[in-house]
């Protein structure tokens, strides 16, 4: 839990200005942004605050703000890699901005994956559609230290083919041989060329059928993925509390203030995004 | 003041009237005063009163409407519908306090380009004796200081 | 002895504090609404209200606030920061309901990260409460451990006198003491004795509620769509209550230029926890009922170990359709927890 | 028998027999002069019933509260005329199925409350026929007089005072049981038409665009009067908006479940005196 964080400005809620420098799409409606800081000091503070698993609010003046994880991982901060669909009106607006254009960005905010605990233990990753980008900033956090970990499983589904986000880190991964990769996608999303599994995320992943001893599981997906693989996990074998998850609400502030985020007495922006499957299932379940 | 005050006035139009109006007044080389600034529309149905409040709430000192004659329309009624919502809108305004002045309608057919620029002439005087509307500037002004009370 | 207020002085002190600089506050009804207003003489009190209808939060969390102005160049975005406004103020004549609600707050705006726009204004406001003599149907601070006389959040605490001439000034801050040293000349000592405060009978046993709300099997009770049924969705209640605190972000301007604002918003509209896919959390209008009462009484003392609601009533009092804290409490704690 | 005893053995019947699934009404509230929106669904329920003078509040925005009328059920519920009225809109704009709506009619006269005769929206359109009669000799009300009497700068300062009270709490949509849009045109944002925010300015626009979504719509029950927390004088907007709308187009919301609404309908000789 991070005490008195106070940003560089008086105003808490002001953003930093970015630049983005590169943009990537990803799936149909899916976009992948980096950007730069302008000021080096927010970046100083950037730097020292932001853990794998925070969040931050990502803006256009003139349209607002909107939530998303950070993707990139804490070891290569440098630059704020995330992904969005566009849906609203902040969306449109930050689909509509090209390289080199100004957006904003507030935060690192919210708690981190405790990735020290993970080391010397095999490590599942979980995630469906466009809940890739959470997983993947734990994911390249681990890879970039690869040695400290054991055996490193990545179950990856979307709906379609086309749905699948990231494809050309899904290569390397494919590529890498201390990974491994079991992509799949929902039956009649397959394309004629599609060479890896059809089924769900849940069945896919009780078919690899990880082993629970000495492993962390961390997933990420619509909430009824989540609910299913959570099942499949807990009939594997797997604890609750070696089950680590993110969750998203809708916030406006970030940092505890405006009121809309918490399951039940959980302020998500404050006391999560992070949690482990054992603090999901003591949450108000009507409240997700 | 009154002397140096230019108006800023937006006028909403229908793209196979008004529109086509303002077109051949061009292409008669008519002149007329530039304070206009055309949006155009499929139809005078189309015009929303929303678009009326934003051009106040952007800073518009007058507001013309203009459409197809009663009869005229190219989506056969869009306009008889336009005048009734145009009429009660008028008055609705006029109770709340914006001058009905302010707010002009009008229907310019394809072929009355000189119409057309008598009438931006003269809605541009009009609203430049009325004086650049005070009332509403001041309350954009005032959404720049926290809310008191 | 204590020192005494003459009500026939207030207009010197009036004039007293705005001459120091001080922007004066006080209770003030105009035609059919009353709130908390600037005056420039006492005259303009009344004093004589249950309470305001607007409760005190508003000045120090506006309905909507400018944050920064922004303007859009061609490689650059300029930026403004509306800094809250350095102003010197003493609010004269809150109720002590009022001044509670503003110290329930302090811990949620200024936990990890201090919002200072809240904290300017507290920080340069005088609080002078005086003591409640009378009570509408409606107040239930004694429900809430609070009295009429409650000194939380206040600079100063009078208690009106008897005979109805003055009040008996309690100095409780330096910041009150600071402010009443420029009418320190004004004050008298005198021994005239207190009018009895305000009778509020206790509406509901708090200790009761809150078990009940704690007990998680609860949040899922049949209970909550019973009494929320008749909930409209309006605002109302939030908005007039003194520490209800939730807000939202808007930009407002063109393309290139406009202000993003911090206006308030509430738990009861559809759209607070929407999320972008249409799903929606809290997609009822009893779940959001029963967020603002679990909020108020288990998730906030949770946290900041003290209830946020201080009893004043004004979510009963304005309802369109009677419903409210009171009544929910109420029928809470005849429940088995 | 009080008419306050005839109707509650009238709902009992209606709940016993399941001719209806639920009876919407007023019981007592907080204070002697106020009344609470009452939902029966058992005859047991109907002991709280109350009906006198102080059932004021227009009931009709419940009907069409999210599933209440989805599984064809039919539902009872206590309605001035006022009340019926707004139905039968609520009807005709394709909100609500009024073979479903078992209407328990009455009318406030003074001290005096009447019951009226019929249980089906069409029973009462002779009533409202005769009130649509009186309408224009109805006393206006001073102040809209006094309003018109205004020059326009007047006008625009009296209504900034009222408004600038507006905190947007949107009680009197919700009151109002002509607003039912899932998506309120305030809450849309893209674009966003008009200031969300409460400065003078954002209330201004929001008051002038809720009078316009019900010029002729408005059936003048007051709820929104009644809800609003700052005391606008809202009624006095709406009002003035009925007048316009029977003055210029003979329109009289809510006349009956197949009236056309009056500004999605036109005649070819509208007035249009105001257009150049």
């Amino acid at each position: 839990m991070t005490e008195n964080i106070q940003t560089a400005h008086q105003n808490i809620y002001k953003p930093a200005i970015m630049k983005i420098v590169a943009r990537h799409d990803e799936a149909p409606g899916v976009r992948t942004m980096k950007l730069e800081f302008q000021n080096p000091a927010e970046h100083e503070l950037f730097k020292q605050n932001y853990r794998t698993g925070m969040f931050g609010l990502y803006g256009v003046y003139g349209e607002g703000e909107s939530t998303f994880c950070v993707a990139s991982p804490e070891t290569r901060n440098e630059y704020i890699e995330f992904t969005f669909r566009q849906s609203g009106r902040v969306t449109t607006a930050l689909a509509n901005s090209d390289i080199g254009d100004l957006v904003t960005f507030r935060g690192p905010y919210g708690n981190r994956f405790p990735i020290e605990n993970f080391y010397g233990k095999n490590l599942i990753f979980v995630s469906g559609g466009i809940a890739l980008p959470p997983t993947r900033s734990v994911i390249w956090s681990c890879l970039d230290q690869r040695e400290k970990f054991g055996k490193v499983t990545i179950v990856y589904g979307a709906r379609t083919v086309a749905d699948l986000v990231y494809k050309h880190e899904l290569e390397e991964w494919e590529r890498r041989d201390d990974i491994d990769l079991v992509l799949t996608v929902d039956p009649g999303g397959e394309s004629p060329d599609w060479k890896h599994r059809v089924g769900f995320v849940p069945t896919v992943l009780e078919q690899a059928a990880p082993a629970p001893d000495n492993c962390i599981a961390v997933i990420c997906g619509p909430p009824i993925m989540i609910k299913f693989t959570l099942m499949s996990l807990k009939k594997l074998g797997f604890d609750e509390s070696n089950v680590y998850t993110t969750l998203e609400n809708r916030m406006k502030c970030g940092v505890g203030k405006c009121g809309r985020c918490n399951v039940g007495s959980i302020y998500v922006c404050k006391e999560g995004p992070v949690f482990t499957a054992a603090e999901v299932s003591k949450m108000p379940q009507a409240d997700l | 003041m009154s002397e140096s005050f230019e108006p800023k006035i937006i006028a909403f139009v229908c793209t196979y009237c008004t529109y086509t109006g303002a077109d051949l007044a061009g292409t008669s080389r008519l002149k007329y005063a530039p304070n206009v600034r055309i949006i155009r529309l499929p139809c005078t149905g189309r015009i929303s009163p929303m678009f009326i409040l934003k051009a106040l709430q952007q800073g518009a000192d007058g507001i013309l409407v203009s459409g197809c004659h009663p009869g005229d329309c190219h989506f056969t009624h869009g306009n008889y519908h336009a005048r009734r919502r145009w009429m009660v809108f008028r008055t609705l305004l006029d109770f709340t306090g914006i001058p009905s002045e302010r707010i002009k309608f009008s229907w310019i057919s394809a072929a009355e380009g000189h119409k057309f620029a008598e009438l931006i002439n003269s809605v541009t005087d009009d609203i430049r004796k009325l004086g650049p509307f005070d009332q509403y500037k001041n309350l954009i002004r005032e959404t720049e200081a926290p809310a008191t009370l | 002895m204590t020192r005494i207020l003459l009500s026939d002085k207030l207009d010197n002190c009036v004039a007293r504090w705005r001459k120091a600089g001080l922007t004066v506050i006080g209770p003030v009804k105009k035609e059919t609404f009353s709130s908390y207003a600037t005056v420039e003489n006492a005259a303009e009190f009344d004093l004589g209200l249950v309470m305001p209808d607007r409760s005190i939060k508003g000045l120090f969390f506006p309905q909507t606030e400018p944050m920064v102005h922004y303007s859009i160049k061609k490689q650059a975005i300029e930026t403004r920061d509306f800094t809250p406004p350095s102003e010197k103020r003493i609010i004269f004549g809150a109720r002590p309901c009022d001044a509670s609600g503003l110290a329930i707050d302090d811990p949620l705006f200024g936990w990890d990260y201090k919002d200072d726009f809240w904290f300017q204004r507290r920080n340069e406001t005088v609080i002078v409460t005086i003591a409640c003599t009378k009570a509408d149907d409606f107040c239930m601070c004694t429900s809430l451990k609070l009295a009429p006389d409650s000194t939380k959040g206040s600079d100063i605490l009078l208690r009106p006198l008897q005979n109805n001439r003055g009040w008996q000034v309690e100095e409780l801050t330096d910041r009150g003491r600071e402010a009443f040293k420029e009418i320190a000349d004004l004050l008298q000592d005198g021994s005239e004795p207190a009018a009895a405060v305000a009778v509020v009978p206790e509406k509901f046993n708090l200790d009761a509620c809150v078990a009940w709300l704690q007990n998680p099997e609860n949040f899922d009770s049949t209970f909550w769509k019973e009494i929320s049924m008749r909930c409209i969705g309006c605002a109302s209640c939030t908005f007039l209550c003194p520490t209800c605190h939730c807000f939202d972000f808007q930009d407002e301007g063109d393309t290139f230029t406009g202000i993003r604002r911090k206006n308030w918003d509430s738990c009861s509209f559809a759209l607070f926890t929407m999320h972008t896919s249409g799903h929606n959390p809290r997609a009822t209008q009893s779940a959001r009922w029963r967020q603002r009462i679990m909020h108020k009484f288990n998730y906030f003392p949770g946290k900041f170990n003290v209830n946020s609601c201080s009893g004043c009533g004004r979510c009963s009092r304005q309802c369109p359709v009677d419903m409210g804290i009171t009544e929910t409490l109420q029928a809470i704690s005849t429940l088995q927890p | 028998m009080t008419i306050q005893e005839k109707y509650k053995a009238r709902v009992k019947e209606l709940l016993s027999t399941g001719a209806v699934k639920m009876v919407i009404g007023y019981k007592p509230g907080s204070t002697a002069e106020r009344r609470r929106p009452l939902f029966m669904r058992s005859p047991e329920e109907a002991d709280q019933l109350v009906l006198d003078t102080a059932c004021i509040a227009n009931l009709a925005g419940y009907l069409v509260a999210e599933g209440l009328l989805s599984d064809d059920k039919r539902v009872g519920i206590f309605l001035k005329p006022d009340g019926i009225r707004s139905i039968n809109i609520l009807a005709a704009e394709a909100q609500l199925n009024i073979d479903q709506i078992v209407v328990l009619g009455f009318d406030i006269d003074g001290q005096e409350v009447n019951a009226l005769e019929g249980e089906s929206a069409g029973d009462f359109s002779a009533l409202i026929e005769s009130i649509k009669d009186h309408a224009p000799e109805a006393p206006r009300n001073p102040l809209i007089e006094q309003i018109e009497q205004m020059n326009p700068i007047q006008r625009f300062d009296f209504w900034q005072t009222e408004f600038s009270r507006c905190i947007k709490c949107y009680a009197c949509r919700q009151a109002c049981p002509m607003c039912y849009c899932r998506r309120c045109i305030v809450d849309s944002n893209q674009p966003q038409w008009i200031n969300t925010s409460s400065h003078t300015l954002g209330n201004l626009e929001w008051n002038i665009i809720r009078a316009f979504h019900l010029s002729g719509r408005c059936v003048g029950c007051g709820n929104c009067d009644r809800a609003c927390p700052v005391n606008i004088p809202l009624r006095l907007i709406n009002a003035r908006m009925g007048q316009e709308v029977l003055g210029a187009f003979d329109h009289f919301a809510g006349m009956s479940e197949t009236q056309e609404p009056v500004l999605a309908s036109f005649k070819k000789d509208d007035s249009e005196t105001f257009i150049l």
